[in-house]
């Protein structure tokens, strides 16, 4: 399918991606555009402006944060998270879920903020942002502000980055004690039907449910399988039903997958 | 700085340069096959699932339906007409001939640079890891048994000729 | 495909009346409204640039309205031409009196035809509620606005904020006061 | 790695020659650098670039059109809509009887449109994302119309008709009914009676879309379409009537086609479209349809219902036959069809000796996507009913998979072997193959592997799927459909020649998407001749033009094996023969018994010594023939063979007679491992195995297997074409249409026996559309799975995994459908 027609800006600055992006209503950034590129091959949605963050290397880099925890540029790859030896360190989780996604060719474009500020509800790493207490800084012309990852996600490709803003930076706190992610896919690393990413700690699991709800679904719960149910059905969820799965069989995943998850993190704890 | 609607750019294919003006919507695998005629890079579908375009943009394998053309601006393709030199198949090449890896041959670009972009980086796959490297190449013939067979083959040095 | 809800607002009846029957007063609560024409009492236009957070989707809208029972019920039809997508829908309200403020219970019947429908099932309804939502955000706003400064929203989560765009929180929370029921129809 | 065994005991040692080798791939050289010249690749100078408009409702009356916003756009070329096709064309020709034969199809919807996706303009352009814009500007108003998306309810009362014209949703229907179906019930010891049993929608999806390039010559009034179809003679058939032109005005070439699988045979509703619009543009016009439409309006597999099955069973589990009601649901138009309504009769009681059948089988029209031919065509739904009759039968009665095949299958030695409505069985050993089938997946294990599971909480199970792939259609079948139909038999045409430099040139009248004819061909001809597959010039391609195109020429339905080499054999023995007797008057021999051909030259047997190379036999007839004697004058070195089965029209009344030449046989056995908790499954261990007759080349044989059974295990657990109940297909591309990629296919093992065909010049079988096999074995291997879980019964051919986790959670909603009913 064919783009309509569109502007295309590739700023050598964030101040000049941001002043773009307020600059023009329908602006859109372009990241890595797996998932962009082809929601305007469709046509289904069309930006009037794409500002391509290509050359922004400041936006790029992994680094450790200073609390022990990391600092992932938002033009990061999924090749790169999976390559990093500083994610590997601090928390692996998200190299393993990164290296679910899609496919190599995607993982090689696709980038970490691409996928978060999409926020397709089937997208691997919005629960995983939640699970593992991300913080989202966002840039706009006013000047930064910091939102938690549970407070990013607003609705189906929306998130708390707005109209003239752009995220810069994802930081990650360091491991309290492990982190989990499980899923029922379509086929293997295919697109997910329901996902849960975990983290447990000293007080308990903190586990974040993808594609039953616009939004991943935070739960927390005391670390053993029965509880963490209970906690998921206590959140009266109610997923969408379409063709890989009844609302019915995603609320039962929605379960399964969040004690896998949490099983798994338990079972890292050190 | 403003946003443009169409743009001079340069890109090297196969070591070829080339410089172009194009339209900002305008697809990399568009700009490939149609303005230059590079026809081995194909088309599968809407979507960005089938892999039948992927290229190596510096080195890396990427589906070049999921790029614009201006965004390659600067940038190094490699597509298959970029394999066989002189008349000499790829190792790749020759592999999946061996292994009959393909039929209809419409996924086999793309699958030949998946496999190339594997084996560029690690030259002794396991199965798994073969298998991993094409997952987001589609192939309808084969059922990808002889595929993955060949590029274990490819890997060995083990073909014909 | 039907989302349903009910909603109270810190207004009269009268007053939340006049607004949703006011198809300039409506305008303003739909995000991206670009461009409105009234052919008639009954009929007028919209071309709207839906808010879709990857991009927008431009839209053509006729409405008519089908059954006005003032102040309180009324039926609208609605449908809409995009690129890829058909939109038609059919909605009504029932306002009540509540105390000093106002009941409404609301019902939309939603149906997307096109590319759209086929790509986006599994989206579609979300992204109905968030529209839903943004209306009636739009709305207690609006009608919060007018019935006179300093009256609080009957329940006050949902009131949107000043400067909040389409996809602030507000919009998509959870609460009850979003659709509470939704069926595939 | 996965394992792919060879057993060379079983198959018969390869006999001299290159036939039986797996020699290089002729097309590989082009196809592996790129090369391949697919109908994406032509180009043509100022050629304009189509866009179909399409419908967004899947039943509407079309109330206005408006193109003129389209025309304004600067680069736009101009447009064509139903109206002007309406005018200009007839609607194509219906195979029905009434009242299917009343459906008025025409290359763009004309009045209203009957599924998402049905066309009703299109747009020419300078690029393709002008077309593309310019479709958006056409303003089209629909009024809707209610929808008819359940086959079940196509012909209730109160469903919408979409054929006005034909006054109901019927196609066609008719009864079946071979051998005492009532007598077979009164001798049965136990009846197994399954109430409904669905065969899913679902198409093999090749990777390359459909698409033309179509050139219209003003002077000559002659189209030549580019078109990557697959059976030009079918398109041919039903385009020129269209069009109200002669046949040789459509000249169909192609050179490289990216698979077909039976889903571009039936895109002769764009061809007229593109052929209107490059007549009125007066430039070439070049279309490739979207993935998206190849989903929602291109050509989908025929979706099947069997309902009221009933099955009479001897008390040592030999059953004696069944009866149904089958609906067939075509989608919105009867491109191919009702052909599918006797195309499954070739396989009547799939592979066994069951000699009581009854069928009330009609098929209708839904606001879905035309469906026709998709790999295993009409015979892969039957098949799949067998199968699920067989195991659900053995299931009930407690009753072991592979015993209950045994003592069903027909045996080897009955072979040929006599169907209960006249098909002829050739050979082959389906006990053989299953005995291999279960060796390759360790079967005598089985017991032990699912004790593992279940001790990993793990539910295993096992399953068999045995299919026939029949091939060389008797064409003559369409007469029990319609009697007036004029089709019987069938043919394919080769030529092959020796050119003035000696080379040896073959053109085929098959239009290959990936079979490697040109490889194949030149083992058979390299073998008759004497010389090497290297030195045999196979032509890429297909064209009408090359006088080597018959009324069935194309590549569909398990024909290249017979048919095409039939062809092929036959021109290349009267070549043999016509450089035997030219060598033996140059040469000075007795006659042309005494020449033979080796190495290049025509050799004097008494004499090896003297020989007449090939360039000079080219040489003598093309461009130095003076002299030569009067019994030479019909040696052209240029000779064209029909290849015509033996086939006799069928007998209409009781609708009886052979339907097709070969049979070959697929076995496959699987094992699947189910988490119980999710439904999700995973394939462990599978095998299949193949009974072809003489493989010609043994390594494309075993190519054929695996993608087929790639096909089978993407239906089986991934591909599906649901619609929603206003008629909206849901998947409408990869991303939701899941094709199983390298990491969803287990590890295949095959294998192969060779049971040679008598019936065949070289043995060989049609083969390559065996992949149904696999869906039999998923289900099978599901519903022994679930044995312990409440015993629900498979009852769908597919079963993602959420269908899988209902099967978990309501076993009895589907045991409900069975009845055993002891007499």
């Amino acid at each position: 399918m064919l783009l309509s027609e569109v502007g295309y800006a590739r700023p050598a600055s964030v101040d000049d991606a941001v002043r773009l992006l307020a600059e023009h209503d329908g602006a859109r950034a372009l990241a890595g555009g797996q998932t962009l590129l082809n929601v305007m091959k469709a046509r289904a949605a069309a930006p009037d402006v794409l500002v391509d963050l290509a050359d922004l290397d400041e936006l790029r880099t992994i680094s450790r944060g200073s609390d022990g925890g990391l600092e992932l540029g938002p033009m990061a790859t999924c090749a790169e998270l999976i390559g990093s030896a500083d994610v590997s360190e601090a928390r692996p989780i998200l190299a393993e879920v990164a290296a679910q996604i899609a496919d190599v060719q995607v993982r090689n474009r696709g980038t970490v903020g691409g996928n978060v500020c999409s926020n397709d509800p089937t997208n691997h790493l919005p629960p995983l942002m939640v699970a593992l207490r991300a913080e989202m800084t966002i840039a706009g012309t006013d000047g930064e502000r910091t939102v938690p990852a549970e407070e990013f996600f607003l609705g189906v490709y929306m998130t708390a980055v707005g109209p003239g803003e752009l995220l810069t930076r994802i930081a990650i706190p360091p491991s309290e004690g492990g982190d989990g992610f499980a899923s029922v896919a379509i086929g293997a690393d295919g697109t997910c039907i329901v996902n849960a990413a975990a983290s447990v700690g000293a007080d308990g699991a903190r586990v974040a449910i993808g594609c039953v709800a616009a939004v991943p679904v935070l739960v927390t719960s005391a670390a053993d399988e029965e509880t963490v149910r209970e906690a998921v059905r206590g959140t009266d969820l109610d997923p969408p039903s379409d063709v890989h799965g009844s609302a019915e069989y995603r609320r039962h995943l929605a379960e399964v997958v969040a004690a896998r998850a949490v099983a798994q993190a338990a079972g890292r704890v050190r | 700085m403003k946003p443009v609607s169409s743009k001079a750019i340069s890109v090297t294919i196969n070591g070829e340069l080339h410089e172009r003006e194009v339209d900002a919507r305008r697809l990399l695998v568009h700009f490939i096959r149609d303005d230059l005629g590079l026809t081995g890079t194909h088309v599968g579908c809407d979507t960005g699932n089938c892999g039948a375009c992927t290229v190596l943009l510096e080195g890396t394998a990427v589906k070049s339906c999921m790029l614009l053309a201006v965004q390659a601006d600067g940038a190094s393709i490699e597509t298959v007409e970029s394999l066989a030199s002189d008349g000499q198949l790829h190792v790749l090449q020759q592999a999946f001939s061996d292994h009959h890896a393909l039929q209809c041959g419409y996924c086999t670009p793309g699958m030949l640079m998946s496999a190339k972009y594997l084996l560029d980086n690690n030259p002794e796959p396991t199965e798994h890891e073969i298998r991993r490297a094409i997952q987001g190449n589609i192939c309808r013939c084969t059922g990808y048994v002889n595929i993955v067979e060949a590029i274990a083959a490819a890997a060995k040095g083990e073909v014909s000729g | 495909m039907k989302v349903e809800g009910t909603r109270s607002y810190a207004a009269p009846r009268e007053k939340v009346w006049d607004v949703l029957n006011d198809p300039a007063e409506m305008a303003e609560l739909m995000p991206g409204v670009e461009s409105f024409e009234i052919a008639d009492e009954t009929h007028w236009k919209a071309k709207v640039k839906v808010p879709l957070g990857l991009g927008s989707m431009r839209m053509s809208i006729d409405f008519e309205k089908a059954e006005s029972r003032p102040p309180e019920h009324a039926r609208l039809r609605a449908k809409g031409n995009g690129v890829g997508a058909i939109m038609s829908m059919e909605t009504q309200f029932d306002l009540s009196e509540e105390g000093g403020g106002t009941g409404m219970r609301w019902e939309a019947d939603v149906r997307i035809f096109g590319q759209v429908a086929s790509m986006g099932q599994r989206v579609l309804q979300p992204i109905v509620n968030q529209q839903v939502q943004n209306v009636l955000n739009a709305l207690d706003k609006r009608v919060t606005a007018t019935a006179g400064a300093g009256a609080e929203p009957a329940t006050g989560a949902s009131a949107a904020e000043e400067g909040v765009h389409p996809g602030s929180p507000e919009a998509y929370s959870d609460e009850p006061e979003g659709p509470t029921h939704s069926t595939q129809g | 790695m996965s394992s792919t065994t060879v057993a060379p005991e079983r198959v018969q040692a390869p006999q001299k020659g290159f036939a039986g080798q797996s020699i290089p791939r002729k097309e590989d050289k082009r196809l592996v650098q790129g090369q391949g010249v697919y109908v994406d690749d032509v180009r043509r100078h100022e050629m304009g670039y189509v866009h179909f408009v399409r419908s967004p409702y899947a039943h509407a009356a079309i109330t206005s059109i408006d193109v003129s916003k389209a025309l304004e756009l600067d680069g736009v070329y101009g447009a064509i809509i139903g109206e002007e096709v309406a005018a200009l064309t007839d609607p194509f020709f219906q195979l029905s009887v009434p009242p299917g034969s009343e459906i008025k199809d025409y290359a763009l919807a004309v009045g209203k449109v009957r599924h998402v996706g049905d066309p009703v303009a299109a747009v020419a352009a300078r690029t393709r994302e002008l077309a593309r814009d310019a479709a958006e500007l056409v303003e089209v108003e629909y009024e809707p119309l209610s929808v008819v998306v359940d086959p079940e309810r196509a012909l209730d009362e109160d469903a919408a008709v979409l054929h006005e014209e034909a006054g109901s949703n019927l196609v066609w229907s008719g009864e079946f009914d071979w051998g005492d179906f009532d007598a077979a019930l009164a001798e049965a010891d136990r009846v197994v009676r399954i109430e409904r049993l669905h065969f899913d929608r679902f198409s093999s999806t090749p990777l390359e879309t459909s698409g033309a390039v179509v050139e219209y010559d003003r002077g000559t009034g002659q189209w030549t379409l580019h078109a990557n179809n697959q059976f030009p003679g079918f398109a041919i058939i039903m385009m020129g009537p269209a069009l109200r032109t002669g046949m040789d005005k459509l000249r169909f070439v192609s050179q490289d086609i990216g698979g077909g699988f039976g889903n571009k045979i039936c895109t002769h509703p764009q061809l007229v479209a593109l052929c209107l619009l490059a007549r009125k543009l007066n430039r070439p016009v070049q279309w490739t349809e979207w993935r998206t439409d190849q989903h929602t309006g291109n050509s989908h597999g025929n979706e099947r219902v069997f309902l009221d099955v009933e099955v009479p069973v001897k008390a040592d589990g030999t059953m004696l036959g069944f009866r149904c009601k089958a609906i067939d649901d075509c989608g919105a138009y009867s491109r191919y069809e009702p052909l599918g309504c006797i195309i499954w009769a070739q396989v009547t009681p799939g592979l066994y000796r069951w000699r009581n059948v009854r069928i009330d089988f009609s098929q209708v029209v839904t606001n879905k996507s035309p469906c026709g031919p998709n790999r295993g065509y009409s015979r892969m739904q039957h098949l799949w009913f067998t199968e699920r009759i067989i195991d659900i039968v053995a299931h009930e009665l407690d009753l072991d998979p592979v015993e209950i095949r045994k003592r069903n299958y027909i045996k080897a030695e009955e072979m040929p072997y006599e169907t209960p409505n006249g098909c002829v069985y050739d050979s082959g050993d389906y006990a053989r193959c299953l005995d291999i089938a279960l060796e390759l997946v360790d079967h005598p294990s089985l017991e032990r592997r699912r004790r593992d599971a279940e001790a990993r909480g793990k539910l295993l199970g096992f399953g068999i799927g045995s299919t026939l792939d029949s091939g060389t259609n008797n064409f003559g079948q369409s007469q029990l459909l319609n009697p007036d139909l004029q089709f019987s038999g069938n043919n394919e045409v080769a030529t092959v020649k020796l050119d003035i430099f000696g080379e040896v040139v073959v053109t085929l009248g098959t239009t290959p998407q990936g079979q490697s004819h040109e490889t194949v061909a030149s083992q058979v001809v390299s073998d008759i001749l004497g010389v090497t597959p290297d030195q045999v010039h196979v032509r890429a391609g297909h064209d009408s033009y090359w006088n080597t195109h018959a009324g069935f020429s194309g590549t569909y339905a398990s024909q290249f094996a017979v048919t095409g080499l039939g062809a092929v054999s036959g021109a290349t023995e009267k070549l043999a023969d016509e450089i035997r007797r030219l060598a033996a008057v140059i040469l000075g021999a007795g006659g042309p018994d005494e020449i033979e051909l080796d190495g290049g030259f025509a050799k004097r047997k008494d004499n090896p010594e003297a020989a007449l190379p090939f360039m000079a036999c080219g040489a003598i007839i093309n461009a130095n023939n003076a002299g030569l004697p009067p019994e030479l004058d019909d040696v052209t070195l240029n000779c064209r063979y029909v290849y015509r089965p033996p086939f006799q029209v069928p007998d209409k009344e009781r609708k009886f007679g052979n339907l097709t030449l070969t049979y070959a046989t697929q076995i496959h056995a699987c094992v699947v491992e189910v988490d119980r908790e999710t439904g999700t499954y995973e394939i462990l261990d599978y095998a299949a195995v193949d009974d072809c007759g003489k493989r010609i080349h043994p390594q494309i044989v075993e190519g054929q297997v695996h993608g087929a059974t790639a096909h089978g295990l993407g239906a089986a657990m991934f591909e599906t074409f649901p619609y929603d109940e206003q008629g909206t297909l849901l998947t409408a591309n990869f991303y939701d249409y899941h094709v199983p990629h390298a990491l969803d296919m287990p590890p295949l093992k095959t294998d192969a026996i060779e049971s040679p065909s008598p019936f065949t010049s070289l043995g060989t079988k049609g083969m390559g559309e065996g992949g149904g096999a696999g869906i039999h074995a998923v289900c099978a291997a599901i519903q022994d799975a679930l044995r312990p879980a409440g015993n629900p019964i498979v009852t769908d051919s597919h079963n993602p995994y959420h269908r899988v986790w209902e099967l978990l959670q309501n076993p009895e909603a589907s045991r409900a459908l069975v009845r055993v009913e002891e007499r």
